[in-house]
């Protein structure tokens, strides 16, 4: 029973994790409709933003994570116009093209990532990491609690954003349809500007807690885009509620796989679960999807 | 409303009786029943959102019924397929034109013809080119077309298709005259050749002119159908139509 | 008219002087380049059999590389000690249960479209991997070794054969027969094309399994050529963004996009990882090269060669309205 | 494109390079290279520069520069009394065995290397094999650990490094020897990769050996999360969890360990612990972990070429910045034995495929001793051509720096068992 408890808490958490940085991505599919392969990258971005800050001036992780949400919020902001131009160009499929630039992008940042800082696997301080709490049988890891509390902080702040403000309200009505928004005189690329660098700014400050729970690397990127983008689809692309859903599922799925069924298994299960899932509920398990 | 299918040989060529479709709450069709008479050009009106373009789906197999029944040519063709319903011998336009964007001109129409009526589409096509005057773009990617060419190269498809009854979705709307009057011409052609045509027209002047007979839908419901002058001097039914602007 | 004759009979020319080159390749390079040329034939023909269905039929698969690694694991194990099946005979029966995978794992997920099709189908090769990575007649994770057969010269010709054959096989199909106007019919608008009489599911099935077959094909030459597979190696999602990449470069959706795309993409590795081979920058350069190829040649390489028409703008209007921004389509 | 002297700075290289770009792409493919017009001996490096074995691809070529710089140092490698430079071609395989077999052609045909030296992994050794058979071209391999790579018997390759299953074993033999009161348990996790898995099975044949019994053998997929692993195991509460896998995941036992506040009374680990990163990358938390090494820093061991191991450790702190671990020195030492056999050999530069095949033959005899150790390759049986010479050394990290604590002949430090809780 200890165990099973555990295991059910071990599979929320790493739902909570997953949930970190895979919310934001949701944002860039919903309004933008552009699938970024570049996420993993942003959260690789923000990990050794932490790992330097902390190596060289002591920065706690925690405190980091506004200067990443800057940084990166920022240069997002600079792309962001490059991209929403691809995804709404005149050739045959621009949603592939867009992609592609994404895809693009992701590879440049990771060379450009291996060029400069080496191969080496780093870890990120924080004044958390290490640390747990007792409660009743079960080790609560609190990094984790921070994390998954981080999610559902950002899935809270978004929500109430989109459809609580007016601005929200400005980008909605983009998602739902451009004309919609051009007479609603929104100023489309600027939008798309604000929309991508608060994504990629909330993505990097996901990946300070991902190098503060794993570690951190120019090569793990991959690994993250491969998660958001499952979380996305199991969630219905666009759909907040349903990312943080499919990321609980999802991490329920490996820790019990993994605890009762045989850890090889874990992921075995999950991309079946999603294959699956999608054959017969084709917009996400929430049925919300775009 | 239990009125037996009429007998082959003399039967219209479409027949609707007792057809419903929900979407969620909003009942589109709530019991529609008509003919469409083999060579009849039927037109049919209604204020928008009751429910012509959704009775156009179910004919044409992209919805299913919940309950009713539709025949086409004799077969029952509720909640078929319809790619099925099409090889049968029914074409539709849309509302919105739905070409083959990345294709050429002479491409889209092939490739209407590509399915059962491939013999001499090549010829065909050239033809349907002439007839409606597409020639000098036949090699131009359809989404480059001006909206009246491609509400040409539309309805130039329907063509291809040979088909015995063509649902034409408000095909003139918005349209220049001149190409207006292309799109008569070619459905006075294929009249002669014994087409059936139902049609949604909001524009008055051309359902007058081309349409025999009008049905008018009002909330998902036939609500009357007969003569043009007949139904203009129904004056509570054009209030009920044109009462209601689009 | 006689302008469009002159261009056929000289398009044709080059074909022909193409082909005969790449027949003499082997007396005229050595065995390094030999070797290239061979793997820019498998990513030509793998890029060819992606854009059947990304650039024919508009669905995009993420994990096509789920077919070249059942093809090549057919191989790996049929020609393991355990049955000991000749190379050739290894090839259709890689096919068939290619095709079987196909047909089970297309029926249903071609119901899904756009970005749910392309992650469903990465899901499933990320299943496959798993799962090869898990079960011990693939070898798991440490993978299987093939008993090597060192004839370069076989293999060229192999890859040669399969790669022109692909391209044949497409251009038959799908630039000269009325399934490829299906094909093409459902990808731009699928109610349409129903409405036209065309069983698009079908179509789209039998599109589907065609370009696994066609992957299962590379990838059993393949296997046999690097003598040593591991799940990774065939299933990595790494193979199916390279075709991606390839497809996109080269042109989506035409004949010859894919070759360019693919023999283009494949040398500019090859040559970057040879003078830069001794940092990751390549990479780097790698990434900036698909970045300047999306913002400037959004068409692909082939699109610099294409007939324009009509209202289609030039390249250089391409360029100069990405670099001021000025392109602002409606589509959505 | 011969460089004329042996730089291994990356601004030359790259300088030079993006001239030979320049100008050798189009007649590259056509034209041989042209020869340097000193002869030297031309040494092909594969391994992995970038994808996923980035890291431990770059420690097998610090130890293959290494080597080249010193035999250069003193006027290159002595044959009949004359001296050769040694020259170095890379080719990265990008973690990827059919790039690596793309590389080792390159290196082979392209470059007109003498010899080769091998991948980081296996999984690109066993596909180079046959490219070094279809050539004659001999390779030796300063790390590939698996024992899958000695299987086929690679008439043309030789490893340095035992191969894992001899190794891991061993270690818990020597591990549960050292623990005092007695350790009875233990729990193996062995990521589901090449060499990780190995590593694990070899971890639990190991644990039968030595009387311990196996409460738990978990293989987790490489990119998976710990915690549910880790859990389970703590529920089991072993003395010592064993683990087989790369630096990445073994980091990331010991922060899934620690945040569920669960620490067995020992905790070892095949590999990446000795990798200095390792240590740097986890502080103080790294301290009390254990592995397993085929050579340390301290070996009282030394040859004429690096001098003593000490001497080893301080040319390579001084180049790299770091320890150098066993990876490292295994490169390293692949360096002599080619020096070594093309002495004995006594054929100059260029080698004809003659001189390859009979160089072949030379390493096959190989028995000497180097700053790394004794080597010697067997000549049958599983593990043909491997050097089985070195014995496993247990290591812990104690206060940062990585010390022999096992067996008792090679001990410097006190074994700290158990290790204290986390708090």
């Amino acid at each position: 029973m200890d165990l099973f408890l555990q295991t059910l808490l071990n599979g929320l958490l790493i739902g909570g994790v997953i949930a970190t940085f895979s919310i934001a991505f949701q944002l860039t599919f919903g309004v933008l409709h552009v699938i970024d392969f570049a996420v993993g990258a942003w959260v690789v971005l923000g990990g050794y933003l932490a790992y330097y800050m902390a190596a060289f001036l002591g920065i706690d992780g925690f405190l980091v994570m506004p200067m990443a949400f800057v940084l990166f919020g920022a240069i997002g902001y600079l792309m962001g116009p490059m991209i929403y131009n691809v995804r709404n160009s005149r050739t045959a499929r621009p949603e592939l093209m867009a992609l592609a630039l994404t895809f693009g992008i992701f590879t440049l940042l990771r060379g450009g990532m291996l060029t400069v800082w080496g191969f080496n696997t780093h870890s990120v301080p924080t004044a958390l990491s290490g640390h747990s709490i007792m409660i009743g049988p079960v080790t609560v890891p609190l990094i984790r609690v921070a994390a998954a509390s981080f999610a559902v902080l950002i899935a809270g702040g978004l929500f109430f954003f989109l459809f609580r403000t007016r601005y929200g309200l400005a980008i909605r009505a983009t998602a739902e349809n451009r004309q919609n928004a051009a007479l609603m005189g929104v100023n489309i690329r600027r939008l798309s500007a604000n929309v991508y660098g608060l994504y990629a700014g909330i993505t990097a400050m996901s990946g300070v807690l991902m190098g503060g729970i794993y570690s951190v690397n120019p090569e793990i990127g991959l690994r993250y885009t491969l998660f958001a983008f499952f979380v996305a689809v199991l969630a219905g692309l666009g759909s907040l509620g349903g990312a943080l859903v499919a990321a609980l599922l999802l991490g329920v799925i490996e820790a019990f796989v993994a605890t009762y069924g045989g850890a090889s298994y874990s992921h075995l299960a999950i991309f079946a679960t999603l294959f699956l899932v999608l054959l017969v509920s084709p917009r996400g398990i929430l049925r919300r999807g775009l | 409303m239990t009125a037996q299918a009429p007998a082959p040989g003399d039967q219209p060529i479409l027949f609707v009786r007792d057809v419903h479709k929900h979407f969620g709450g909003i009942q589109a069709a709530a019991g529609v029943d008509l003919e469409v008479g083999r060579g009849e050009i039927a037109g049919l009106i209604g204020p928008n959102g009751s429910g012509k373009s959704t009775l156009f789906n179910l004919v044409a197999g992209m919805e299913t019924p919940d309950r009713g029944q539709i025949l086409f040519d004799g077969h029952e063709i509720g909640g078929k397929k319809a790619y099925t319903i099409a090889r049968l011998g029914l074409a539709r336009t849309f509302q919105i034109p739905a070409l083959f964007e990345n294709m050429t001109v002479s491409g889209n129409l092939l490739a209407a013809a590509a399915e059962g009526h491939w013999h001499g589409a090549q010829q065909r096509a050239d033809e349907t080119l002439a007839l409606l005057h597409l020639e000098p773009v036949a090699n131009n990617r359809a989404s480059d077309l001006s909206g009246g060419q491609q509400k040409l190269l539309e309805f130039g498809r329907v063509i291809m298709r040979q088909a015995s009854l063509i649902l034409l979705d408000e095909v003139t709307a918005g349209v220049h005259p001149n190409i207006r009057k292309i799109i008569l011409e070619a459905i006075a052609r294929l009249r002669e050749q014994g087409t059936s045509f139902f049609v949604i027209e909001h524009d008055m002047e051309m359902v007058r002119n081309v349409c025999d007979r009008i049905i008018v839908m009002d909330s998902g419901r036939v609500v009357t159908s007969g003569a043009f002058e007949d139904i203009v001097q129904n004056s509570e039914v054009m209030q009920t139509y044109l009462g209601r602007p689009q | 008219m006689a302008q469009t004759m002159k261009n056929r009979w000289a398009g044709l020319l080059l074909l022909v002087g193409i082909l005969v080159v790449l027949a003499l390749l082997p007396v005229l390079v050595n065995n390094y380049w030999l070797r290239v040329a061979t793997g820019a034939l498998m990513w030509a023909g793998l890029a060819c059999s992606w854009n059947m269905l990304g650039g024919y039929a508009g669905y995009i698969n993420f994990g096509h590389s789920a077919f070249f690694g059942i093809g090549a694991y057919a191989t790996a194990i049929l020609m393991g000690a355990d049955f000991a099946v000749p190379f050739l005979a290894t090839i259709p029966i890689g096919m068939i249960v290619t095709a079987l995978f196909a047909v089970v794992i297309g029926a249903p997920t071609l119901r899904l479209r756009g970005a749910y099709f392309a992650i469903a189908t990465w899901a499933f090769a990320e299943v496959l991997m798993q799962f090869a990575t898990v079960v011990d007649f693939t070898g798991g994770t440490g993978g299987i070794g093939l008993p090597p057969f060192l004839n370069e010269r076989f293999f060229y010709f192999a890859m040669f054969a399969a790669a022109v054959l692909t391209y044949f096989l497409t251009w038959l199909l799908f630039e000269r027969s009325r399934f490829g106007l299906k094909v093409k019919a459902l990808r731009d608008h699928e109610p349409a094309a129903e409405a036209m009489g065309i069983n698009t599911s079908l179509v789209k099935l039998q599109t589907f399994v065609l370009s696994a077959v066609v992957a299962s094909v590379f990838g059993s030459i393949f296997a046999y050529w690097v003598t040593f597979i591991n799940p990774k190696s065939v299933f990595g999602g790494d193979i199916t963004d390279q075709m991606v990449v390839m497809v996109l470069l080269g042109g989506l959706g035409s004949l010859w996009g894919p070759a360019i795309g693919g023999v283009a993409l494949f040398f500019v590795n090859r040559l970057i990882w040879m003078y830069y081979g001794d940092t990751a920058f390549y990479i780097a350069i790698l990434g900036a090269a698909i970045i300047l190829v999306v913002l400037f040649l959004p068409n692909g390489i082939a699109g610099l060669f294409a007939r324009r028409s009509g209202k289609s703008g030039s390249v250089l209007d391409t360029v100069l309205g990405r670099l001021l921004g000025s392109r602002q389509g409606g589509r959505s | 494109m011969p460089k004329k002297d042996v730089s291994f700075s990356r601004r030359t290289f790259l300088g030079g390079s993006a001239l030979a770009l320049a100008s050798g792409t189009i007649s590259m493919p056509f034209v041989r290279t042209a020869r340097a017009q000193a002869a030297t001996f031309k040494a092909g490096v594969i391994t992995s520069l970038s994808g996923e074995n980035i890291s431990g691809g770059n420690l097998t070529k610090n130890g293959y520069d290494l080597w080249a710089e010193a035999a250069n140092e003193k006027g290159g490698v002595e044959v009949g009394g004359e001296r050769f430079m040694v020259e170095m071609f890379y080719g990265d395989d990008q973690s990827n065995p059919a790039t690596g077999a793309d590389a080792a052609e390159r290196l082979i045909v392209q470059n007109e290397v003498d010899f080769l030296l091998g991948p980081y992994t296996s999984g690109s050794t066993i596909a180079v094999q046959p490219i070094c058979q279809k050539y004659q071209v001999p390779m030796i391999s300063g790390s590939a650990e698996s024992p899958n790579v000695w299987l086929a018997k690679p008439e043309f390759n030789f490893g340095i490094i035992p191969s894992v299953d001899t190794t891991s074993g061993q270690s818990l033999g020597v591990l549960a020897a050292l623990s005092n009161p007695k350790a009875k348990t233990i729990a193996v996790i062995g990521v589901n990769e090449p060499f990780s898995k190995e590593t694990g099975e070899g971890f639990q044949r190991g644990a039968k050996e030595a009387g311990l019994e196996v409460v738990a053998y978990e293989l987790v997929p490489a990119s998976g999360d710990l915690t549910p692993v880790m859990s389970k195991i703590a529920a089991l509460n072993p003395d010592i969890v064993a683990v087989g896998g790369h630096e990445e995941p073994l980091i990331n036992v010991i922060k899934t360990s620690k945040s569920l506040n669960y620490r067995p009374k020992a905790l070892i680990m095949h590999y990446g612990v000795t990798n200095p990163a390792f240590a740097e990358a986890l502080g103080a938390d790294a301290n009390g972990t254990s592995g397993v090494a085929v050579w340390l820093p301290t070996v009282p061991y030394k040859d004429d070429l690096f001098g003593t191991a000490q001497d080893y450790v301080a040319r390579a702190q001084a180049k790299f910045g770091h320890e150098p671990d066993y990876t490292e020195a295994a490169c390293s030492a692949s360096g002599l034995v080619f020096a070594d056999a093309a002495k004995r050999l006594g054929k100059k530069p260029s080698l004809t495929p003659e001189d390859r095949v009979a160089l072949k033959d030379a390493i096959a005899d190989t028995d000497i001793t180097t700053f790394y150790g004794p080597i010697k390759f067997e000549k049958e049986g599983d593990h043909y051509h491997d050097n089985i010479q070195p014995v496993p050394v247990v290591i812990q990290i104690q206060d940062g720096k990585t010390v022999a604590v096992g067996p008792k002949e090679a001990a410097a430090a006190e074994f700290i068992y158990p290790l204290p809780s986390w708090k």
